[in-house]
């Protein structure tokens, strides 16, 4: 039963990862794309490190699992708004 | 996961490892094949995770892709180096015109050659029978190297030399860049959001940094990538505006400096002077002492690093703000 | 005994810990230092002499796990001229920097370059020469970098960057051995290793990357803007003893470790770049300009003659006139390391004092500064490889070997090349004693003066005369 | 007979190939580091695949430490190369 939901969850991870790559190729601007790559692949890591988690037999794993899953959301978070900022700046000032 | 589909794994994972590392040798703009060489370092670490070898993954992560694409990536130009106007823009060809046909091709079949004989050779290597006299040697004496992880008993008891060595090739690269001069100036400070994830994100660092240093003993991890996470801390806070990063001034930083290689000595020589061979330490003291040379291996390789990405001595803190504050009116 | 090997690395190593936490007293820790690493030099040639070739396991562990180091009569005598020479350099650096920040940058630098290649000519393990080949090109080029002009900058970043490619090919040669006999240390090695692909490809690459970073012929572009624009003290170092470093493991690899699978092919194509090496790097050295320039390029020819050994020795039976040729090839290093050092050194002084080193302008020279411009005599003769000079015992069992093996190609060589030498060399001379009507006053420099003069006559007398006990030494194999 | 040793000791080649042809080629020193570093992750992964002894049984660790030392030695040769070479445009930018 366990083994079925943690390959469910995988499974969803992996459509979120492959929509967040198709999403990076056919967006048109960088705006767009981040949104896309940002969102998409975030939720595709919670959902890969849930699977993760009821698969492994041990607390400790999932609890580092989390961790991973929450430093990857702030740091994508972060850097997606530093890249919009910086292009958006350069946009403004050419 | 029966071998078949472990084997298409394993070929997806080479063809984007091949890819990328030709793509960022291919490109001649700077800061893309700076980039495509980091995203290369991680894919390399998922190889290394898959062929059994959780610790060297950890330091290519945090080393080989982490620190070393963000020393690249702040020596990478801004803009791509003008090409000559003769030759084609963004050609596939490294740096155009200037590397005549000719040569470019001589390179080429010597480096296939090169690959051939090397092939070659590993096929006849791995045909003979696999030598297990080391491994063998090293489980049978692991127990009383003082830690129960192999790699971390190779690396600071059966070769301890090497690592002393090693630290001492640090030190010579930090002593090599301090004698250039001073360091860059300091970045502008962060915005709000940046500055929260700072303030969030380098505590949290700085504690996995010590658990990887204290969990090398029996599992992967121990002082390199304890030192490189170290180094990740000062390097964000550093591209946060903070251009102390914290580093300490004049006579301490130089204990820090050397703290790596003068620890190891003081260990090896006063082993010597109890009759032990050099660095040979007694098993009931082993892990005790592995664990100190850790330490202040772990102190050395963060501060070479962040010294390294500062790009010499950290300028003293008026100097950084007068340059900020200039920037600001700048932009 | 076997301490004065491990103390061999570990003082200096000390040292320079010492001098980086102690800046304002780095000269005398230093100059300290060297004296006792020299001590511990001399004690090792003692114990190698006395109780033949020594070994010492660290921390205990058995050749296969742990690293073992080993000294035999080749490494004993090269440590005992590392130290001399690098002794008589730090006397000559404590008077060449004035400014204590540039000597507080230099010391600690200076010191990891000893112990990088104490521990060279020290080391039994594979892998462990490749850290210390790492160690000692790092440092060389930090210290090359010292001088600050852009030059000297450029120099040392492409001396960087040939030395890696040649640690990295160094290292996949490495990697092949362990691949293929699973086992890193050199004495199991040579019970081990027997022709076949993985020997042949892994010797191919590690001698291509020694031969980087030993710049032999077509490969050593990089050798003269880096020794050209080092300071002094520095280039002393890097023509004496860094590149016969790389030369020394070339040797090891070729005439002990990988005996058996070396071919006369490949020994004859040695000897071939060692001739084109010899004849172009005095070709050039006889047109170089500035006095460091003729210096690098002679370092280039000199090293030329030293692969003409190979093919010499590969094809001499053993027997007594091997070991003469052998210790022909061994002298000719020795005298080389000393009599460059002293050259570079003298030059030094030149340069400080008359604040140019080109040949053209060098009239009066021997009037202004009479002890500098005998060092530079001194040393040109063991360059050429006059009568008392060690190097003329050297060229002569060159020539005795050649001639006895029917190779008269090296004979035809090395006397074209002692020529071109001499030629360069009475160039030099020849500007420096002509006779200035209003010479500036004579100027002696003591504390850089005598060291470079001992280097000299260490070169021509003591081994020229005194060199019986080289061959000696040399019966001691590992 | 493909094994994994092999698969991964055969692609080691083709990058240390691949490293040294673009050391040679490039003439941006930067490019000529990340070369350089290209080439010795091709050597690292000739250790990793001779040290790994299949799918379930423990690798041979000395191969492990070699690369790990390999590792820090070439961030510090990367760490000189590339602030002589700031130095070196610092030089030449303003004279």
């Amino acid at each position: 039963m366990i083994n079925f939901a943690s390959s469910i969850l995988i499974l969803a991870g992996l459509f979120f990862y492959l929509a967040g790559s198709i999403g990076l190729l056919r967006l048109p601007d960088l705006y767009t794309r981040l949104h896309a790559l940002t969102k998409a692949d975030n939720l595709g890591l919670g959902l890969l490190a849930a699977g993760l988690a009821l698969h492994s037999q041990h607390l400790l794993t999932s609890l580092k699992l989390l961790l991973i899953w929450l430093a990857v959301l702030a740091a994508s978070a972060t850097s997606a708004h530093l890249i919009a900022r910086q292009a958006r700046r350069q946009e403004t000032r050419r | 996961m029966n071998t078949t589909s472990l084997l298409v794994f394993d070929g997806l994972l080479l063809f984007s490892i091949v890819g990328l590392a030709w793509a960022s040798l291919a490109t001649t703009d700077e800061r893309r094949s700076v980039i495509l060489f980091m995203a290369f370092g991680l894919v390399l670490a998922v190889a290394w995770g898959r062929l059994l070898a959780p610790d060297v993954a950890l330091a290519e992560a945090a080393i080989g892709a982490g620190l070393s694409g963000a020393l690249l990536l702040a020596a990478a130009r801004k803009q791509p180096r003008l090409l000559s106007p003769g030759s084609s823009k963004g050609s596939r060809h490294p740096d155009g015109a200037n590397v005549s046909l000719v040569s470019r091709w001589a390179v080429t079949l010597l480096s296939a050659a090169l690959a051939g004989t090397l092939a070659w050779a590993l096929l006849h290597a791995f045909s003979s029978t696999p030598h297990d006299m080391l491994p063998r040697a090293i489980s049978g004496n692991l127990a009383s190297s003082g830690v129960s992880n192999p790699v971390t008993a190779v690396l600071l008891n059966f070769r301890a030399y090497d690592t002393l060595l090693e630290l001492a090739v640090l030190l010579t690269a930090v002593l090599g860049i301090f004698a250039l001069g001073q360091g860059t100036p300091g970045y502008q400070p962060a915005g709000p959001i940046f500055d929260g994830l700072v303030r969030w994100l380098v505590p949290v660092l700085i504690l996995t940094a010590g658990y990887l240093l204290w969990v090398g003993a029996h599992a992967p991890g121990g002082a390199f990538q304890a030192g490189a996470t170290l180094a990740a801390a000062g390097v964000v806070l550093r591209l946060a505006g903070r251009s102390r990063i914290g580093l300490p001034d004049g006579f301490v930083l130089r204990i820090v400096m050397a703290a790596g290689v003068g620890v190891f000595l003081l260990v090896g020589l006063t082993l010597l002077l109890l009759g032990r061979p050099f660095l040979g330490y007694p098993p009931a003291w082993a892990g005790a002492l592995i664990l100190l040379i850790e330490t202040a291996a772990m102190l050395s390789i963060a501060a070479t690093l962040l010294l390294a990405f500062v790009g010499g001595q950290p300028q003293s803190a008026d100097v950084n703000a007068a340059a900020n504050r200039q920037r600001e009116e700048m932009s | 005994m076997t301490d004065a090997m491990i103390g061999l690395v570990a003082l200096p190593l000390t040292g320079a810990v010492a001098t980086l936490l102690l800046p304002r007293s780095a000269t005398a820790v230093a100059v300290g230092t060297g004296l006792a690493t020299t001590v511990a030099a001399g004690m090792l040639l003692f114990g190698v002499a006395t109780q033949g070739a020594l070994h010492y396991e660290i921390g205990g562990w058995n050749a296969g796990l742990g690293i073992t180091l080993r000294a035999d009569g080749l490494s004993a005598l090269l440590l005992m001229m590392t130290s001399l020479v690098v002794l008589a350099a730090s006397v000559y650096a404590s008077a060449y920097f004035s400014a204590p920040s540039e000597r507080a940058r230099f010391w600690p630098l200076w010191l990891l370059l000893w112990t990088s290649l104490n521990a060279l000519f020290l080391s039994g393990d594979l892998f462990n020469l490749y850290v210390t080949l790492e160690l000692l090109g790092l440092s060389a080029v930090a210290l090359a970098a010292l001088g600050g002009k852009p030059a000297a900058i450029a120099a040392a970043l492409r001396y960087l960057l040939v030395g890696l490619l040649g640690s990295m090919m160094f290292l996949t040669g490495v990697s092949l051995i362990y691949a293929g006999y699973g086992t890193l240390d050199l004495a199991t090695l040579l019970r081990v290793v027997e022709p076949g692909p993985v020997a042949w490809t892994a010797l191919a690459m590690m001698t291509a990357g020694l031969l980087l970073k030993t710049a032999l012929f077509p490969l050593h572009f990089w050798l003269p803007p880096a020794h050209a624009s080092a300071p002094a003290p520095v280039s002393a170092v890097l023509s004496a003893l860094v590149v016969k470093a790389a030369f020394y493991l070339v040797l090891r690899l070729w005439l002990d470790v990988f005996a058996n699978v070396v071919t006369p092919v490949a020994a004859n194509l040695l000897g071939l770049l060692g001739a084109c090496a010899v004849l172009w790097g005095s070709w050039r050295a006889l047109q170089a300009e500035r006095l460091k320039l003729l210096a690098a390029y002679s370092t280039v020819a000199q090293l030329g003659y030293l692969f003409l050994f190979f093919p010499v020795l590969l094809a001499l039976p053993p027997g007594p006139t091997r070991d003469l040729a052998a210790g022909g090839l061994v002298m000719l290093a020795l005298t080389h390391g000393f009599a460059k050092a002293g050259l570079f050194l003298a030059i030094g002084i030149i340069q400080q004092r008359c604040g140019h080193d080109t040949i053209r302008d060098l009239d009066g020279t021997a009037q202004h500064l009479p002890a500098t411009t005998f060092a530079i005599a001194l040393a040109g003769v063991a360059l050429i490889g006059l009568p008392p000079s060690g190097a003329f015992l050297g060229k002569w069992q060159l020539l005795a070997g050649a001639v006895e093996t029917g190779q008269w190609l090296w004979l035809v060589v090395t006397a074209i090349g002692s020529l071109l030498a001499a030629a360069y060399i009475f160039r030099v001379l020849g500007h420096a004693f002509v006779h200035r009507p209003y010479p500036n006053q004579p100027v002696t420099v003591a504390r850089q003066e005598w060291p470079a003069l001992l280097l000299a006559a260490m070169a021509v007398l003591v081994l020229g005369l005194a060199g019986a006990p080289v061959w000696k030494l040399l019966e001691i194999g590992i | 007979m493909l094994t994994a040793q092999v698969l991964y000791g055969l692609t080691a080649c083709v990058i240390v190939a691949l490293g040294l042809r673009a050391a040679l080629l490039h003439t941006s020193l930067l490019q000529r580091v990340v070369a350089i570093n290209v080439m010795g992750a091709g050597v690292f992964m000739l250790l990793i695949a001779v040290a790994y002894r299949g799918p379930g049984l423990p690798p041979d660790p000395l191969p492990h430490a070699l690369v790990l030392t390999g590792i820090v030695v070439a961030v510090s040769a990367t760490a000189l190369a590339l602030a002589l070479a700031r130095r070196l445009h610092a030089e030449q930018d303003n004279d």
